[in-house]
This record gives structure tokens, sequence and C-alpha cells, in this order.
């Protein structure tokens, strides 16, 4: 399908402005924490759904299996305790792809129509133009993007981005049993969390809050955590997550500085040169050889 | 050195000197190329060149490990006609007639003038400097070996180094064709005796010193 | 089958999105920009149920092909039931995993045999395998069938075969499986009820 | 369960106590979160372990395994004291005004009547006090000192804070929260839900721990409510189905059993099983016995079970003691049994003690096991390194394995928990030459029965007699077999109301088992499907999900037994004039001349408010039963007795009896009962939500989530004995040892018990030698082989263990993002004929281009 008939907001390495005439709404999956048993549903359905199987890997003392995000798991379940609030609590936090406003991996990426922000939020990897370089990998808050060991092209979570295409919900979204995933427009998700958010403050945590964090211009997965003021206790869910200052410099205004300042030292040469002229040495010179 | 002068002629690089010099050259194009390539979008069509986007990421970090080798072979060849002399910094200080091909009064120079002998010490700083953070950022081999900062801070040195050691070159390669003969130097190995006593004083005085007749 | 409403708008959306575009002369040059085609467009859907734990949460099973003879109808893809009241269309790890158990590598697809004594198994036929059973049961039936108790009261019981049924297979398995056993005299009957 | 998985959200209090409702019925969980949500819900959680449930509950309380009956008494102790009791619901509807016979009674750990040598009771003193018309006396005002109440009273009075936080472990604080939240529900407007599972019934004392919560959820009036009830969180997705089938040693379909030794008539064994009403004017629905009994014997012998022949009574074997699996695999070691069949069954894994499991299998002339999936049991005889131990060439079983379809490859109905019975259709053929498990037991009966016809041989009748009706005899059809169970008219059926008119015609499907008879005339396979597929068709099938009030109730999906009742004894939702104790949730409702209302009633359509007759139709006493009188094995109150594995040597209140006396245990598995002097650590295996038993180790999905074999040790034991996360440790037993991967936890704590610091350790099961996950030990060489009194299910749930660090294994590892666990891959054990992965070097891989360069 050509370009026209998708609503792209922003496509990786291309400096001019995608076809974006048209407002869709911006979906957005909400995490409700305080309802997820870490039944790891969404890990299943999400395996089953993309047609991935992850390696049998080895029990490391925890219940995090497997034990980060790989090219094969594009979601997983993040299992911390804590006592630190008093009683004991088991948070469990479902890790994945936060699709940003402003996604740092796209930012990142120098290959052109590899990583694409749609309309309604999504931000996809499309592996066919993916040439393995993992800048995405540095330019991501959230350390998301993985690098796959049999094609050398990165994976990360799509939202289901072929299901949301034909206006179905994300397979972890259906498959949650607890409706600790809620899927809709992202101002239905912020209502639905405000919801939630009363509910769990009259239950005694006084912190609960939405968790979408500005410093990326919020993101289209958001959670309801128990305790949003220190969001680190689930398995260090960053404070407040901001595409690097490096990754800022090294993919800001440095490239066009940098690309026209090469241009111009050669063309300053060719100037120079049509100017002052080469510097010859005459025949006389070498007859005054002594 | 002792080299066959003929009577119009001085031996300036030997035929070893001269094939490494091209081979770091062509790899250093191959790497700007697509090394550029991957930094701005404008120039990511130089990938064609390489065999498609994802060939120019395999082959860039190979090609600079083989242009490292024979840089590091290059350097250690010359750096010793590379240190900087008190008549370096008035040459320096007076690039306005040099620019302008008014070489009277300029200090003698030897082997390499000031601007050459700066090029050689960033050319070393840089290009070791880009070895070390290409391969901190060389997936699939090693980035994942590195914290995610080393990582983020490898990519933007690693940028700021090709910018300096492209400008640089672009220099180098300016000089060449401006300086007529120079190019000489580097493909025949040979220079005119009048282009060693213009430019290379110095070096001109040490080469022909043997020849008393 | 009669094409549900749900099924008919699926074929209409995805064959109108195709076809309209390479009328039109449009054939795309490269993918630029594109989602991963929906696989389940012709898919068949048949309405099942769970088989692990007893919530028993309805399944929408996703098979190739459009039930025409010559496909044999693989599964593809197992979806909760949105409409099945418990569950309303979400599924527990395992249910949603139940793909890797229908095509698991594991699976037993033909009978095997092992003799007294032997390290490996053995590839035999159905009727080898029924016939031998049939066999070595009338046999041990005729043996230790106990008509008469000690006392000298009917029983008519035979205690000397055992029998785990399957409490995941369907009622209408376990109430064949039943009434057969009992025919046969069979008392040491039990099922994961059990444990 | 007594109400559906839709009406927990209903529910003002949820205990979910004996059980992991999160883990094991993540879908049913919905609505425990719905109630948390929707209705201000308390999730209350009691487990030795902080599990996934706990998580998301409100209260958390720990436990020493083995001590649920010491907790609940407690309670009840508390309700009293509080008198948080509904006291009109407990007077008009349970047996609390019953005065109970002078010679019953309780002391120093047994009830009246205990057979030291038989280890059972003579329970003829458990009874009432009769009236001069055999009626049992009742007293109203609840004084009299033998009345159950006050015995009731009496009995829990022991049970004080102390005592029970003494014995439990639980700290005192969190007690008296759980005890406070329970009370709160003894008001009228204000229910609690009680969702357990395996956590109580896999003990010595199982069956007595689910009494104990109905004498609680009785006495705070939370029976026949919505989101009230009893609710057992049912294992496999048909077991429900199967128990109702009956396919249990002493079973018929429909909770009828066989006949025992000395019922050598029909007439004494059917006598026996029809009792008379304890009160004037009730129900009493089991009187209606002979009616199931005899079109069960027409549905399984047709034309053949006639009245002279006693519909066939002696075809059916009869019963001198119960044949369950513990006994039959005790037999089995013994060398006294010839062949079994595993089908769909794992029991090497799943039965007590392996090692002896491995050996009874040994011992067998014959094994089929029909299964889809390579099961443990099928491969008992190979030798699988350390995980099975064993030597092929010694074990003269001759093994049939043969492949069945998975529930894609079928059709047919389930029952689920909440007795929906849910038809599915088949989406898939089977692979390779699998064959229904119908198939296979029509065609082995067939060549039976033609091997019978050829060569005669012991008591053929039965076989020869058997119904056959199926179209084709070696494949019957869902369809028909549903049918069958449903029921159909043999003869018109007149209507008992007015004789002129015909109810069912001769061959039509009856449509209740109000219409079946005892002349022959009606043949019915399961009394209580009667109803699943009527003339409408198939009442299984039918998929519309309305629920009219919001209730959690969906009366027209699929069909529940009986008569499509979603709520059990939902009179008792009903005060006795009939006014819903909660308006807002009215289930029925009396509209001047019979019962109407969202769910069928259960109880007398036309017996209006105030008619004396009781809402709890099936008992003979109309009432729910405080006092249990002789339907217990080990005593009509429940009482704490500790496991026979227990970490305090003696039992608090009364050292003379520690467990359970009336459980039976063979001697061979008595000698080997550990102590805990040898095993001081008290251990409970359990399941997790990612594998469903030995199952979905086999999926490809699955496995990754919970590779690996690991026990849970707490952070107190495991600084104790040195133990690191993620190291290898010996959990050992005195039946045997397993080794696994100890995963250091908080969530585990030490408990004060009787002065003593008692450390826990979870043991989850899934891990086996057949499968995609590693391969593992089988859990189940740890635990042992007794059951509980009644139903003889396996104390899975409470032994004793010892546990050492295994030096042979490398030291913990953290991990580093994107490392592969080479160096820490453990070999994995090669069978003969597993050829090693063959290795493939990097520079041939390049050559061919296969790997990334």
């Amino acid at each position: 399908m050509a370009l026209q008939s998708l609503d792209i907001v922003r496509r990786s390495a291309t400096t001019t402005p995608s076809p974006q005439q048209r407002q869709t709404t911006e979906v957005a999956k909400l995490i409700d924490v305080t309802k997820c048993i870490g039944c790891k549903a969404c890990q299943s359905a999400c395996m089953e759904w993309n047609d991935l199987r992850e390696e049998v890997g080895i029990n490391e003392g925890s219940y995090t299996n497997p034990h980060d995000l790989t090219a094969n798991s594009w979601t997983l379940m993040r299992f911390a305790e804590t006592e630190e609030n008093g009683t004991l609590e088991w948070l469990i936090r479902k890790d994945g792809c936060m699709h940003c406003a402003d996604p740092g991996c796209l930012k990142a990426c120098p290959s052109p129509g590899a990583i694409i922000q749609y309309a309604n939020g999504i931000v996809d990897f499309h592996e066919e133009n993916c040439i393995g370089c993992g800048y995405c990998i540095a330019g991501c808050p959230f350390d998301i993007p993985r690098l796959s060991e049999k094609d050398s092209k990165v994976y990360k979570c799509t939202l289901c981005s072929d299901r949301v295409a034909v206006g179905l919900e994300p397979a972890c979204i259906k498959a949650c049993p607890t409706q600790a995933l809620v899927f809709g427009s992202k101002e239905d998700m912020i209502e639905h969390a405000n919801e939630r958010i009363a509910d769990l403050k009259e239950r005694g945590f006084e912190n609960a809050g939405l968790y979408d964090p500005p410093g990326v211009g919020g993101t289209h997965v958001m959670y309801v955590l128990h305790h949003a003021d220190k969001p680190e206790l689930y398995n260090d869910l960053p404070k407040d997550p901001v595409i690097s200052p490096t990754v800022g410099l090294w993919k800001g205004i440095f490239k066009p500085l940098a690309t026209a300042a090469i241009f111009f030292t050669a063309l300053a040469g060719f100037f120079h040169y049509v100017t002052v002229g080469p510097n010859e040495t005459e025949e006389e010179d070498e007859e005054k050889k002594p | 050195m002792t080299t066959r002068h003929s009577p119009r002629s001085i031996d300036r690089y030997s035929p070893s000197e001269r094939l490494n010099h091209w081979i770091t050259a062509i790899t250093f194009l191959m790497l700007a190329f697509s090394g550029l390539a991957l930094f701005h979008p404008s120039m990511f069509w130089f990938t064609q060149v390489f065999g498609g986007p994802t060939w120019t990421r395999i082959l860039h970090p190979y090609i600079g490990v083989v242009m490292f080798v024979s840089f590091s072979l290059l350097a250690f060849k010359f750096w010793r006609h590379n240190f900087l002399t008190r008549n370096d910094i008035v040459w320096l200080r007076r690039i306005g007639d040099v620019v302008r091909n008014r070489e009277e009064g300029l200090p003698e120079v030897d082997r390499y003038n000031a601007g050459q002998k700066l090029l050689f010490w960033t050319m070393i700083g840089t290009i070791s400097l880009l070895l070390l953070t290409g391969i901190v950022i060389w997936r699939p081999w090693f980035a994942h070996y590195f914290p995610i900062d080393i990582v983020r801070l490898a990519l933007l040195l690693h940028a700021v180094c090709a910018f300096v050691i492209i400008c640089g070159i672009i220099v180098h390669i300016y000089a060449a064709i401006w300086i007529k003969g120079t190019l000489g130097a580097m493909v025949r190995g040979t220079v005119t005796r009048a282009w060693a006593r213009k430019h290379h004083p110095g070096w001109y005085k040490q080469v022909t010193e043997g020849e008393k007749h | 089958m009669q094409v549900t409403r749900r099924q008919f708008f699926k074929l209409s959306a995805a064959t109108l999105g195709g076809s309209t575009l390479t009328a039109l002369g449009f054939s795309p040059r490269e993918a630029l920009a594109e989602v991963r085609t929906f696989k389940l467009t012709r898919t068949t859907e048949t309405r099942n149920t769970c088989p692990y734990c007893s919530v028993a949460c309805g399944l929408i099973l996703y098979s190739l092909g459009d039930k025409a003879k010559n496909a044999k109808s693989e599964i593809i893809h197992i979806e909760g039931d949105p409409d099945h009241p418990v569950s309303r269309g979400s599924l527990c790890p395992k249910g949603a995993g139940l793909l890797g158990f229908v095509h698991s590598e594991t699976r037993v697809t033909f009978p095997e045999y092992r003799a007294p004594g032997t390290r490996k198994w053995k590839r035999v036929t159905w009727d080898f395998a029924l016939e031998r059973i049939a066999k070595l049961m009338k046999e041990d039936r005729d043996r230790h069938f106990v008509a008469k108790n000690d006392k000298g009261q009917t029983v008519n019981r035979w205690p000397t075969i055992g029998f785990l049924a399957a409490s995941a297979s369907s009622n209408e398995t376990g109430y064949l499986t039943h009434k057969v056993l009992r025919s046969l005299g069979i008392v040491a009957l039990d099922n994961q009820a059990r444990v | 369960m007594t109400n559906t998985w839709m009406d927990i959200k209903n529910a003002n209090v949820i205990l979910v106590m004996g059980g992991n409702a999160a883990e094991a019925h993540p879908v049913g969980f919905k609505w425990v979160v719905e109630a948390k949500a929707h209705n201000k819900a308390k999730l209350i959680v009691v487990d030795p372990r902080f599990n996934r449930t706990a998580s998301v509950a409100d209260l958390y309380a720990p436990i020493r395994v083995g001590t649920d009956i010491a907790f609940l008494n407690g309670v009840i102790h508390y309700l009293f004291e509080h008198d948080a009791i509904h006291h009109e619901y407990v007077k008009a509807y349970t047996n609390a005004g019953f005065v109970v016979r002078e010679d019953f009674g309780f002391n120093d750990g047994l009830f009246t009547g205990y057979d030291e040598k038989t280890h059972s009771y003579d329970k003829s003193t458990w009874q009432y006090e009769l009236d001069e018309q055999g009626f049992a006396k009742v007293d109203e005002t609840l004084q009299h000192p033998r009345c159950v109440l006050n015995l009731l009273k009496q009995h829990v009075s022991r049970y004080t804070v102390d005592t029970v936080c003494d014995i439990t472990g639980t700290p005192k604080d969190l007690y008296l929260k759980v005890c406070e939240t329970v009370a709160s529900t003894a008001a009228p407007n204000r229910t609690l839900t009680s969702l357990y599972a395996l956590g109580w019934t896999q003990h010595s004392i199982g069956s007595q721990n689910i009494r104990t919560l109905a004498i609680l959820q009785l006495l705070l009036g939370n029976i026949g409510m919505p989101g009230g009830g009893v609710n057992a969180l049912r294992g496999h997705s048909n077991i429900q189905g199967l128990t109702d089938l009956g396919l249990l040693s002493d079973q018929l379909p429909g909770y009828l059993n066989l006949a025992r030794d000395h019922e050598t008539t029909r007439a004494a064994y059917l006598e026996k099983r029809t009792p008379k009403p304890l009160r004037p004017g009730q129900v009493n629905f089991w009187s209606n016995y002979p009616k199931f009994h005899t079109s069960l014997m027409k549905a399984w012998y047709g034309q053949a079970a006639t009245p002279d022949n006693d519909f066939g009574y002696d075809w059916l074997p009869k019963v001198d003691q119960l044949y369950d699996g513990l006994r039959v695999f005790d037999l089995m070691a013994q060398g006294r049994m010839t062949g079994y069949f595993c089908q769909g069954f794992n029991p090497l894994a799943s039965f007590p003690n392996k090692g002896k499991i491995v050996s009874a299998l040994s011992r067998l002339k014959f094994l089929v096991v029909m299964d889809p999936l390579a099961t443990e049991t099928s491969e008992f005889w190979q030798n699988h390194g350390e995980y099975n131990d064993v030597k092929p060439e010694e074990i003269q079983t001759e093994v049939f394995r043969l492949p069945t379809t998975c529930f894609a490859e079928e059709e047919g109905s389930l029952v689920n928990s909440s007795r929906w019975l849910q038809w599915h259709w088949k989406g898939a053929e089977p692979p390779g030459q699998c064959r229904t498990d119908i198939d296979i037991m029509a065609e082995l009966f067939l060549k039976i029965r033609e091997l019978y016809r050829q060569e005669g041989g012991a008591f053929p009748d039965p076989i020869l007699n058997l119904h056959w009706p199926y179209r084709i005899p070696e494949a019957p059809s869902a369809e028909e077999l549903a049918k069958e169970y449903n029921g159909y008219a043999l003869a018109d059926i007149p209507d008992s109301k007015d004789p002129g008119t015909v109810l069912v015609k001769a061959g039509q499907q009856l449509s209740s088992f109000t219409q079946l008879r005892d002349d022959g005339s009606t043949a019915c396979g399961t009394w209580i499907f009667c109803g699943s597929w009527t003339e409408e068709g198939n009442q299984m099938a039918r998929r519309d999900p309305t629920d009219p009030t919001g209730l959690g109730i969906a009366p027209r999906w699929a069909w529940a037994w009986p008569l499509n009742r979603r709520i059990l004894y939902n009179r008792a939702s009903c005060d006795p004039s009939g006014k819903p104790w909660d308006e807002r949730r009215k289930l029925i409702e009396w509209d001047g001349s019979k019962w109407t209302g969202l769910d069928v009633p259960d109880f007398k359509v036309d017996a209006g408010p105030n008619s004396g007759v009781s809402p709890f139709i099936m008992t003979d006493e109309g009432v729910a039963r405080l006092f249990a009188r002789h339907l217990m094995a080990e005593g009509p109150f429940p009482e704490h007795y500790e496991p026979f594995e227990n970490p305090l040597g003696t039992n608090p209140l009364h050292a003379k009896v520690i467990s359970n006396p009336a459980a039976r245990v063979f001697a061979n598995d008595k000698a080997v009962l550990g102590d805990h002097e040898a095993f001081p650590y008290v251990a409970t295996t359990y399941r997790l939500t990612e594998h469903f038993h030995f199952w979905t180790k086999h999926s490809k999905i699955n496995a990754p989530l919970q590779p690996e074999q690991f026990v849970e040790i707490g952070e107190e034991l495991a600084r104790e004995l040195g133990i690191a996360n993620g190291e290898k440790v010996t959990v050992r037993s005195k039946r045997g040892a397993i080794k696994a991967v100890a995963l250091v936890t908080k969530r585990i704590k030490a408990l004060k018990v009787a002065g003593k610091t008692v450390h826990q350790i979870g043991i989850p099961i899934h891990w086996g030698f057949t499968g995609a996950t590693r391969k593992g030990y089988i859990a189940n060489t740890l635990t042992p082989f007794l059951g509980d009194a009644n139903t003889q299910t396996p104390e899975f749930k409470a032994f004793l263990v010892n546990v050492e660090k295994d030096l042979s294994e490398l030291m913990p590892h953290t991990h580093k993002p994107g490392e592969t666990h080479e160096e820490r891959r453990r070999p994995e054990v090669l069978l003969e004929d597993d050829e090693p992965a063959r290795q493939v070097s990097w520079l041939v891989r390049i050559l061919k281009g296969r790997t990334e360069v």
C-alpha cells in the first residue's frame, strides 16, 4: 500500500514531512499495575499472535522469564518484591515499548522508513528497511529495542499495528484476564485511569497516579501505579525519562551543521583554486639550480 | 633513506609507502561515504554504492579495521618527520601568505610543513578514537558488552571525530591538487627538484646532502 | 456454513482494500510503509472451549482454508471468544498458548508399543494394538473375574484391571467410557477428581 | 461451585483460602477484580506463600500448611463471641435447633464410637433424638444444651485467638483483621464468597476443611445468595463433568453409587438409598433414587433390562471396598493388578511418592496410555538419567501408547466449575493417526464383545447385553451419546397431575428429570444432565450471553445442571416469608402462585412462603447441616488434626490424637513417614499460572515462561543455610530427593508456631523428563502416600523435607543484558537414541551466508 493510505506522522531518517493531513484518534494502551496478577497471558498472546517462539532459558531465581526483552519476547512481566511501603508488596510490571509521542528510536534511526510513527500514536518497526545498526537501541530512553541474532534486525512491541489497522484491539489486551490492560483512545484511557486512581486512593494508596512521562512528549502506553512517586520500585521504570542529551546532541542540530560544513569545506577548496589558483613551480626555478 | 636521485627529480615516497598510503586513502573514502550515508538522510543514497543499506552497515566496521591497520603502519613510518618545530609555529602564523601562494620569507620547511604535521596528529587522534568508539558501537558483535550510556557517548564521539577527519582529509586532498606536483609525489613517488626546493627546502637540503659534486 | 455477519464485513473489507488499488494501476513499487497483513482475513472460525482449567473460557479457533474439501484445515491461531459471558474474550497464559499444545513437537501421532524388557518404542498399527489389548483383557477377565465373594454373595467384579479416566475429555467420552468399563465389571476406576 | 463465575462480582468480601485463584483460574479471577473495582469488595488471601492472588489482595495473612480448620474454627468462635450471626437464616434454614442424641460427645480429640483397631468410628451416636413418628426433635428456642448450635458453640470454644495463632503461626493483628472483615458479612445485605481449590482438598483432613467453610457460610447466611456460596474452583476442564458422570470407583452416573457386596437384591440396594424425611413435609429429593437408577439401567441395557431380572441389577459389579487411586497403586505394587489404563492422565507425575508408582507400574503385565502427548507415565520404563533412573531390561511391562485427538479435533461438551455444560465444535483434522477416545473405547469394546461371542468366557451377559444403538458402532457420535445421557421416553409418559394428557411421547427426548419413571418406561444415562438435549435441540450449544439484570446470570448461555439452575439453594436468598434478604440482589420471588425470577428456583415451585418447606431440598432434614451426622468419616463437627508429617510432633489441642484418626494409611506408607528431627522444614506443592500440571511444558509458548524447576525458600531460611538466589539445592524427604533452583524470596516468612520457628518451602510441580521445558525431577518424588479420610485425595499440601546446597552447581550469577547463558547451559540428559545437537562452526555458517557478519 502506498504512503497515502496510512496516516504517518513521522518516518525515520526522512527530513521532509510525511502525509499527515488527516486527524485520526490517538489510541493508547493503559497498563493498570494494580489489577495485574502477573499471569503472563499477555506474553503468551503476544508470542502466539506474532508467531514468535522464545528460547527455553534457565531459571535464574526469578519469576521473570525470559530474563529480559528479546527479539522473540516483545513484552515481559518484571517482578519486584519490596517492603518499602510498610507491608510486603509484589510489584509486577508489564515491560515493553511505550510508543512515545517523541520516539528516541525514530530520532536515532539512520535508515529511511525503518521506523514509522502513525497518526494513531503507534511507533512501528519495519524490519525490511532495518539495517541492523542498533542506533535505536541507543536512542530509546526505556531500553526496549532488541537486536535479533538470527537476522540482525531490531524488534519490539508493535502495539499490534496489524490488528489495530483493521479495527481490532491488540492481542495482549484482548487476552488480559483482569482488565489490567485496557485499550482505546488516549482520552478514554486517561479518564479510565483517573477513575482507577480515585479507587486506589480510597484503598490507601495516596500516591497512586498515572505514568505518562512528559519528557518524551507523553506515551501511548501508560501505567497506573500504586506508587507513582517512586516508579523505580517497579524494576527501575525511569523516573522522568527523556531522550538522552548525548543522543539529542548527536541527532540534533549537529547533523545538518556538520553536513553543511563538510560540503562547504569542499566548496571552499574549489573556490580557493578558482581564485588564488594553483601553486606551480616554474621552469626557471628548474634552471636556477646551482 | 638512500635513494637514487635523477638529475631532475628526487624520490620522495617508496613504492610500499605509496601503496600503504593509497590503501588507507581508498578505505578512508569508502568509510567516509558509507559513514556519511548513515550520518544524514540526504546522503543515504551512497548506500547503493555498497550494495544496499544493510551491506553498508556490515562493511563499514570491517573496512574501518583495515584502514586503522594500514594507517597505523603509515603513522609508524612517518611519525619522526612530524614533530612540530619553532619554524612551524611561525609558518602557521603566516598562514595567510601561504594560502595566497606568497612563499617568500617563510621559514624553512622540513619534510612536512606545519599544516601537514597538524593533520598528521589529528589523524592519529581521530582515527584511533574512531576505532575505539567504532568497536563500542559495533553491532552485533561488541555493542552489547557496553552499558548504554557508553554506547551513546561513543556514537556521538564517532560522529564528531569522523566530521573532523573528513574535513581534514578534504583539505589534504585539496592541498595535493593546489600544490602542483604533490600528487606526483604520491603517485610516482618522485618530485621535481624545483618543487622540493620551493616547498620543502629543509628536506631538499637533507636529501641532496650526499650528492656533492 | 452460513457466513455470519462478522465474517461478511471482514471478507469485504480486505478484498475491497486490495482490489481497488491494483485496479487503479497502483501496483505499489515497493513496500514503503504498511502494517503486517491481517492474517485472519479468510480463515474459518470455530467455537471451542479451553481444555485446561474449569473456568472453561470460550475460544475461537482460526483454521486455514474455507472448509474446501481439498484444503486440510490447520489451526493457525487461537483467540478468546468475546461473546463468552465468563471470559469475555480474555485468556490466561495457558489458554493463550494453546497453539503450542495443538502443534506440540511431542504430540504422539501413531500407535507405539514397547515389548517387555526392551529399551525403545516400536511403531505399530491400530489393529495390532487394539487386538492385543482386547486379547490381554479377555484373558485376564476370564482368569480373575470374581463372580461370588467368599461369603457366596454375587458380586460380578473384575478387580485386576484399573482405569484412570481423563478429566479433560468430553462428557460423551466419559459417558461411553463409564458404560463400557462397568459392563466389563471394572471397579478400580478413577479420574483426576481423586487428586 | 454453588454459584457462577460472574456472580463473584456481587460479593462484598472474597476469601481466597485453600486455593490460589489468580494463578490457577486467572480468567475466573477477573470477577474478583470486578468485585473490587465496582463493588468496593475486600479481597482476603490466607496462604502459606504471598502468591500472585495476594499481590492484588487488600489483606494477606500467612498460615502454616494443614492448619486451616484451626484458623476457621477460630473465626467461627469469633462470630459467636461477637454475635456476628445471621440469626433468622440460621434458625430457619439450618439444623441449628435439631437436638442431638445424649450419648454423642467429643473429648480429648475423639468423638464417641472410635474403634482403635479399624481406625474408624461407629457413628450410631452421631444422630438426632427422634420423636415417635421418627422425625428429629427440634428446639425452636435454641436453648436446649444438646441442640446443634450450642454443641457447635461449645465445640469451637477451645479455638480462642491465642490458641489459633499459636497453631497456625498467623500474626495476631492480621488474624483479628480477617475475623473482623469476615464477620461484617453477617448482615443480610453483605455476602462473602469463598474461592478454594486443592489448597484445602489435598490434605488428610481435606473434606473437613470444606465442611468448616460451609458452617461459616451458613452462620453468616451466605449460601444461596448472589455473591455468596461455597465455590470450589475445579481443576480440569471437565473434572466436574466426569465427577457428575460418576467415573469413580464406587459411583454411577448422577451421584448414584454401586451396590455393596451385602446388598444382594435390588430392593435392599434401593431401600438403603431412598432416605425417609427427618422433618415433616420436606422435599427430600433423593427419594426419587429408584427412578434415576431404573432409567440408567434402561439406558445401558435397553430391552434386556426388564423388571423380572431386576433391570440387570447383577450385571453391574458390586464393591467390597473403595478402589481409589492410592489403593489401586498399592495393590499394583504388591503385583495384584494385571493391566492399567491411563486415558489422558499422567499418574507417574501426579500421584504421590513417585518411587512407589514406578515400582508399581513395573509389576504390571500391560499398561495402556491414551494421550495426545508423550507423557512421563508412558516412558516410566526408559532411563532418563537422574530424573528417572530405572533399568529397562528389568521392567517386563508391555506398554501401548495410543495417540488421541485433542480438544480442537473433536466435538462434545464439557462441564465447567459452575455446572455449565458447554458444547464445542471441531476445528481441524487430527494429526497423523490420532483417534478420538470415543472411537478407541468403542472399538476396544466391540473387539472384546466379539471375542466373547466367539469364545464365551466368564460372565459374558453384561457385555453381550450392553445397549449399543449407535449408527456407526466403531464411532458413536457425540450427538447420539449426548441424547442418550439426556434421556428419552420408551413409552408415552402420562402427566401425573392429570393422567389424561401425555407428557412425553415414546422416543422423544425428556426435558426434566421430574419426567423419569421407575417402571422402565424412561431411559436416562445421567439424570442430573436431563434437559441438556431436549426436543428443542442441543441446549448445551446455546450462545446467548445476555445477563438480564447484570447480576452475573446468563440463563440462555449453554445449560447448567440441574435444570439450568445457575445458583444453587437460591430459595435461601429469600427469608421464610419470601422477601429477598437483599433487595438489590433479588434472585427469585413468590408471585402469589409460584416461585419465579431470574434463575430457575431451586425449590418446589408451588410451595409458597411459610409453607414449612425448607430450601435445602436434597437433604432429608430439608435444612442445611451444621451437624453432619454420619456423613463424614472423622466427625460431624470439624476438629483440627495435624498433617501426618508435621513440624511439632504433637497436636497442641490434644496430644493423644495428633493426626486424622479416621484416615487410612497403608502399613508400608506409614513406614516411610519422616519426622521433624530428620526433616525440619514444612513443604507444600502447588501450581504456577504459566503451566497446567505436566501438560503445558509440551508447549513452546509456555515453556519459556517458566523454563526450569525451582523451589521457593524464605529469606530467613536461605540466610540460615547459606543458599544464594539462583543456586541449585537438593530437597529431600523420607521418600526421595529432587534437585532444583532455589528462588530466595521475601514472600515466605518463617512462622512462630507453639514456641518454635517453622520454615516453609514451596515446591511447584510442573516439570518432568518429557516436553519442551528443561528436564526436571517429578515433584511428587517427595510427597507422602496417604489421603483424606473421606475422598482419599492424597496429602500433597503438607509434608516434611530437608534442604541442602547442591555443590555440584556453579556459583550464583546475575544476568547481563543480551547474555546467552552459554557458560551456564546445563548439559541436557542424552537418551541412547538422542543424537547430540550438531555444532556448526562459525566459519561454515559464514560461508553458507547463514550467519550475520
